[in-house]
């Protein structure tokens, strides 16, 4: 070893630890000259690719590769830390089977739906697809196209998903995954506030003296923020926190109140706690009476299965599940008089000492109370019903919209916000919180869009778990599939998702990165450029904007979900695809492509190139001659201007580690609704929810009613399906990094070890999950991390040689439309 | 296979009191193979060289015992071989 | 429990009242023939009650430690071999037991009112409860993990360096005792706060690496996991 | 069982080898973008045909050979050498902490805690670990015997650029 190569090395070395221990090192402490560019690595900001959280990153690149990746110490969220899936972020886009070009299921040379496939150009990938998509319009018409994206998609893609599918080919068949995610934190947000998204933010965790986590593991889903919890919870003696969930998990580690419930009764939970805050006389008569209007719930609202299943026939209210009525405080306490500790502990089988525990956090009114929840809650056939039921808790206080008294939806993707639901990438909505049905609503967008009038179809379209059902029904015949893994993800995926995509009628296009199960079961595959390998934006849990540069390019073929999207719709012209009349009063928009249409309309294309620092790439500027990136922010940025979801300038967004939206005069709001931090709030006003038109805050009286499926003789055992801390969603990103792999390689059944005796089962044999839909054989694990009641059995989803999904019930949230992946019943055999 | 040698070179962050910032200063330049890069009020970053990270591990240890050390913590490690240029 | 309560009390009563009508003769003869069916009785009911079905039906020793202890290696393990409650937590031979039986009947009158009945109650409970089987296992000299586990059975190839390096150490010279450094094995942990572990190294082992390997092995894996050497 | 070679797995482990195979072939080649038609590993991306019976290889096994291993890039946490089994790791106990805190490291001989651990949320200096590193295990994993199923084309930063191959 050379000298010179020596003194490099340690000048990097002492680099290195000047920077973990924050300090600043003074330039002419390099010592060597000429040789440090070898050592050199370009960092960058970004945020983590995972989950919701959004967390800041520093990416190092060098020579066009990710070297190394590590927390940014000035991202608010995180501060330098990192959980273990983002520490190794530099290398999942680095799998050896990484799609690289275009594959189409081909025989003797041409597609064939039953062929193998094989590798083609873009040219061909697209004539094919095209060619499909063209003759299923001719044929069924714009209702049989559809389009399944994510919240992993950038808030751009995300834009221009839904300007191509609602504008361009007129179909609302847009949704994404987030459907099956966070779809009834959004409609409860909806329904009680008018607007989406959280009132507080992130600083809760710094101001609040208890933390209730409803059916949330934040230890392994959401590890930063639980280091925020933790930090509080421990250098603050007084602080309490209550974790409930159907099982013990990392989170209980944390808890002073461990609550562990009977599947689905966590609604019978809230409403005594409702209870106990109305009858001890507690609940804030000022706010209530100035800030909230009560309403009762149309009840015996069904599962949200297919519409002749039996369930479904049976129950009364389903076809006004989201109808609410009415109501005044005396009705609405005579209403929650019935959950009685007794009664209530009866029911859920949790101690009454800890109920009335969990209940005094709320009531105390010197307590400052933040609430916690995800899937739980968000996967629940009553998941609207349990997210309205904590605002009641928090309504009747009046403990909200101020530092520490906060009910907060935690997402699971990192862009479920950002992309699903505030750019408006559901199936009734549009962006800024604004719907389809709403001819106002379509107006508007329409404008904005610069897009003739009438375009906007005024029908939602088919939500993701209707979409499978249709496609296996052969109603739905040209479905594109990006940044998602559906048929890992979907519930019931046997009898209800893999038969639509094999369905001979249907032509099914997946854009992925790597060869997952979905892409395998595809038609058509496109390689998908994935996180710094293009520029993105994000919206996280705390209506935190966070934007990237791309900082490598994708490897071989692969493009970015924008191009596909944008260089597809070049194939379509407005004849083709718009009404006649609506072209015939518009003469000006014939013969013009979707692409000139949409993406060339004097806003998306008013940027030029230059605009993007020569040190960074941006292959979709390069493909189509402007900033793309920056024309779609600047026209979605006209819809929330002004209407209390104002974004800051594009370039601002470059230069700081995100932005939380109301962004006014420069500055973020952290609380919404109250004067003073919010300035939407009139001065003297106090309090006003501006989302509804009455500006008042909606408390529901709903009651408990039980899960659609519950274990009984034969098919004894509840099952839960979730994730675990190394693993994100359906693995095809961590399971090709080696150490998170390795740390966690295959799912398993975790299993109460009496359960397990019982039935005459080992720790670690092989059993088979079976459910009267699917089965799939797994290993039982009575050790590990998570610790089962007897009854319940859980098993997270993430590997693709267990598709658990098999075996879940497409049962629904009756008004979200999102599958309850908590709650079914399975039985375990030995193999 | 033969032995063959390597050279370890690693850094490390020394955090220290700062009333006893100079003194350990002094200490660090008095051991061998240790060289002192940048010191603030608190913080001293060190790079080192040894054999083999046990030599390391081990004068870190004895560095962290010292009065008014409150930690020695390696940051990074570098493993070369001392032939050639390293593959 | 009310009925058990108000039955302990009746009992009392009666029993606590001198003898008025019976002859000496029928109560000695009665004492003995009384005295054979105890006896037979007692070490039924002492071998009942030595099982792990007896200790877990009722519910605070089940719905707490037991449930504990099916996730260690005291309940399911390689071998099979199993430790049930009465192996560590009641003495083998006969006078010790019946101390510790004894020590029971305490427990029982806290069964009977209600002192551990719940959760929150038992976990409030569990620091005086855990140093009261510490104290005792350190009193004996670990006599309960040792009627498993010999220390002079122990072959310290298959055991972590680390492992047999500090059972040499303190274990076998009887420097400490198992108790000390192995708390929490089949049970959760009470609130440590204070409680220190239990190893101090010897001198001669301070400031070894035991984690590192031979650096040319190091090497060599570092460079076949970068693919250089192809 | 371990010995006893199912035809079911010997299926799966050929499929398996045959994906490493082919992957160190690409990456011998130095053609690391070549392949073009997607291998089948089903544990990454599901059978063959998805919605049939998989096999499922044993729990893999915690690796305890207490060897540390180097790092990818400096800021990388650590992995755990050791069997983390049953490790109590709550509000009541840190059992990481009884061998790994600066104080217990002396006797216990493992290695001390990182100083970026000693810094809390606002970048101050605490004289012992900061409460918001308190669950180690969130950056901190162990690691088993399974071999990975699809090679990583990641480089080392040293080898990015250095004219080696």
């Amino acid at each position: 070893m050379s000298l010179s190569r020596r003194e490099l090395l340690k000048a990097q070395a002492a680099a290195v630890a000047a920077a973990a221990a924050g300090m600043t090192v003074p330039a002419v402490a390099q010592p060597v000259a000429g040789g440090v560019g070898s050592l050199e690595i370009k960092w960058s900001k970004a945020p983590c690719r995972f989950c919701g959280t959004g967390c800041g990153v520093m990416v190092g690149v060098k020579e066009g590769k990710v070297v190394a990746t590590h927390g940014d110490t000035l991202a608010e969220v995180n501060r330098g830390l990192n959980c273990i899936k983002g520490y190794f972020l530099s290398k999942i886009m680095y799998g050896g089977d990484r799609l690289t070009t275009p594959l189409l299921r081909k025989k003797g040379g041409v597609f064939d739906k039953s062929g193998e496939l094989t590798p083609v150009s873009w040219d061909e990938a697209f004539d094919v697809m095209a060619a499909r998509a063209k003759a299923v319009l001719k044929e069924n018409g714009p209702t049989a196209i559809g389009m399944l994206g994510s919240g992993q998609w950038t808030a751009y893609e995300g834009y221009a998903a839904t300007k191509l599918m609602r504008a361009g080919f007129r179909s609302n068949n847009l949704d994404p995954n987030a459907r099956h995610c966070m779809a009834s934190a959004a409609y409860a947000f909806m329904r009680t506030f008018g607007m989406d998204e959280p009132m507080g933010c992130y600083d809760d965790f710094e101001a609040a003296d208890a933390f209730v986590l409803w059916g949330s593991n934040m230890a392994e889903m959401h590890p930063i923020l639980w280091t925020r919890l933790t930090d509080r919870r421990l250098s603050h003696p007084h602080v309490k926190v209550a974790v409930l969930s159907t099982f013990t998990h990392r989170s209980s580690d944390l808890a002073d109140i461990p609550i562990v419930f009977k599947p689905g009764t966590d609604l019978a939970i809230l409403n005594y706690i409702a209870n106990h805050i109305i009858s001890t006389g507690r609940a804030n008569q000022d706010f209530v009476k100035n800030h909230t209007a009560f309403v009762k719930g149309t009840v015996d609202i069904g599962y949200g299965l297919r519409p002749d299943h039996p369930l479904e026939v049976k129950a009364k209210g389903a076809a006004t599940a989201g109808a609410t009525q009415p109501i005044d405080f005396d009705a609405y306490a005579a209403f929650v008089k019935d959950y009685t500790l007794e009664k209530v502990s009866e029911l859920t089988g949790v101690e009454r000492g800890f109920l009335q525990e969990l209940a005094e956090l709320y009531a105390d009114p010197k307590r400052k109370v933040m609430s916690l929840w995800t899937m739980g809650f968000n996967q629940h056939v009553r998941g609207v019903w349990a997210n309205q039921l904590v605002y009641n808790l928090h309504l009747l206080t009046g403990k909200i919209s101020e530092p520490g008294n906060s009910p907060f939806s935690l997402t699971g993707q990192p862009s479920a916000c950002g992309t699903a639901r505030e750019v408006g990438t559901f199936a009734h909505r549009l962006p800024a919180d604004m719907t389809v049905t709403n001819p106002e609503h379509r107006k508007r967008t329409e404008e904005i869009w610069r897009v003739p009038h009438g375009i906007i179809p005024d029908k939602p379209g088919y939500h993701a778990v209707e979409q499978d059902r249709m496609l296996r029904d052969g109603k739905l015949n040209f479905y594109w599939i990006q940044v998602n893994n559906n048929l890992q993800a979907a519930p019931n995926s046997s009898r209800e998702t893999y038969p639509g995509y094999r369905n001979p009628d249907n032509f099914i296009v997946v854009s992925d990165a790597y060869p997952t199960v979905t892409a395998m079961a595809a038609d058509l595959v496109l390689p998908a450029a994935m996180w710094v390998e293009k520029e993105g934006m994000y919206g996280n849990a705390e209506r935190r904007t966070h934007v990237w540069r791309q900082l490598v390019n994708a490897p071989g073929d692969a493009r970015s979900d924008l191009w596909q999207m944008m260089e597809f719709s070049k194939r379509f012209t407005t004849d083709e695809v718009w009404p006649a009349q609506v072209l015939a009063d518009n003469p000006n928009y014939r013969g013009r492509t979707l692409f000139d249409a949409l993406f060339r309309n004097g806003m998306v294309d008013k940027f030029a190139t230059t605009e993007i620092p020569v040190e960074y790439e941006n292959s979709e500027a390069k493909a189509f001659g402007f900033y793309v990136q920056k024309g779609l922010f600047e026209e979605y940025a006209e819809f929330g201007r002004g209407h209390g979801h104002d974004l800051a300038p594009f370039d601002t967004y470059h230069e700081v580690r995100g932005l939380r939206w109301p962004v006014v005069n420069g500055k973020e709001t952290k609380w919404r609704y109250r004067e003073g931090l919010d300035p939407y709030v009139k001065p003297g006003k106090g309090i006003d929810f501006y989302g509804q038109p009455d500006g008042r805050a909606r408390i529901i009286a709903v009651p408990y009613e039980p899960p659609a499926e519950s274990p009984d003789k034969e098919y004894d055992i509840w099952l839960v399906t979730g994730r675990v801390l190394e693993h994100w969603h359906s693995g095809s990103m961590t399971m090709r990094v080696p150490e998170l792999y390795k740390a966690f390689p295959g799912a398993r059944v975790f299993m109460h070890a009496e359960d397990a005796r019982s039935r005459g089962i080992n720790q670690g044999a092989e059993v088979r999950v079976v459910s009267r839909r699917g089965e799939i054989r797994t290993r039982v694990d009575t050790k590990g991390r998570n610790r089962m009641p007897r009854g319940v059995v859980f098993v997270p989803w993430f590997d693709a040689s267990q598709l658990i999904n098999k075996a879940t019930l497409d049962a629904t949230d009756p008004i979200s439309k999102q599958a309850d992946f908590k709650k079914c019943a399975v039985k375990i055999i030995l193999v | 296979m033969t032995e063959e040698a390597t050279i370890h070179i690693s850094s490390a962050v020394v955090s220290v009191l700062p009333d006893r910032r100079d003194e350990v200063l002094r200490m660090l330049a008095a051991l061998p193979d240790v060289e002192v890069h940048h010191a603030d009020a608190s913080k001293i970053v060190i790079v080192m060289e040894a054999a083999d990270s046990g030599i390391l591990g081990g004068r870190l240890a004895e560095i962290a015992c010292w009065q008014g050390v409150l930690s020695a913590n390696m940051v990074f490690e570098q493993v070369e071989r001392l032939a050639g240029t390293g593959g | 429990m009310q009925r058990i309560k108000s039955f302990l009390i009746w009992f009392w009563q009666i029993a606590s009242r001198p003898s008025a009508h019976l002859s000496l003769g029928f109560l000695a003869l009665g004492g003995f023939v009384c005295g054979v069916l105890f006896w037979g009785a007692f070490n039924t009911a002492l071998e009942i009650t030595n099982t792990e079905k007896f200790c877990t039906s009722c519910h605070e020793m089940h719905n707490n430690v037991f449930q504990e202890l099916q996730h260690t290696p005291h309940f399911s393990n390689r071998s099979g071999v199993r430790a049930s409650c009465p192996d560590c937590h009641v003495p083998h031979n006969w006078t010790d037991k019946i101390a510790r039986k004894m020590q029971a009947s305490k427990e029982v009158w806290g069964k009977i009112f209600g002192t551990i009945d719940t959760r929150q109650k038992f976990q409030d409970m569990r620091l005086e409860l855990a140093k009261h089987e510490w104290a005792r296992l350190k009193a004996n000299d670990s006599l309960e993990c040792r009627n498993c586990h010999s220390a002079v059975a122990m072959d310290f190839t298959k055991q972590t360096r680390r492992a047999s390096e500090i059972h040499a150490r303190f274990l076998v010279t009887g420097e400490r005792t198992c108790i000390d450094c192995h708390k929490g094995i089949a049970h959760e942990l009470p609130d440590m706060t204070g409680v220190e572990p239990g190893w101090q190294a010897p001198p001669e082992l301070r400031d070894r690496q035991s984690f590192r390997e031979n650096p040319r092995d190091e090497l060599v894996r570092y460079l076949a996991s970068t693919g250089a050497e192809r | 069982m371990r010995g006893q070679d199912h035809p079911g797995m010997k299926r799966f482990r050929l499929s398996v080898a045959g994906a490493l195979l082919g992957g160190m072939l690409v990456f011998a080649c130095g053609a690391i973008y070549a392949q073009n038609a997607p291998q089948i590993v089903p544990r990454v991306t599901g059978a063959a045909a998805p919605m049939g019976d998989v096999r499922t290889p044993p729990l893999a096994r915690p690796i305890v050979d207490d060897k540390r291993v180097m790092r990818n890039y400096p800021e990388q946490p650590p992995i755990i050498p050791h069997s983390i089994e049953n490790y109590q790791l709550t509000l009541k106990t840190n059992r990481c902490l009884d061998c790994h805190r600066r104080q217990y490291t002396e006797g216990s001989g493992a290695p001390m805690i990182s100083v970026t651990h000693f810094m809390d949320r606002d970048g101050q200096v605490l004289a012992d670990v900061t409460p918001r590193r308190y669950f180690c295990t969130a950056c901190h994993v162990q690691q088993t015997d399974a071999r990975p199923l699809v090679p990583s084309t990641f480089k080392d930063m040293l080898l990015v650029g250095s004219g080696k191959k």
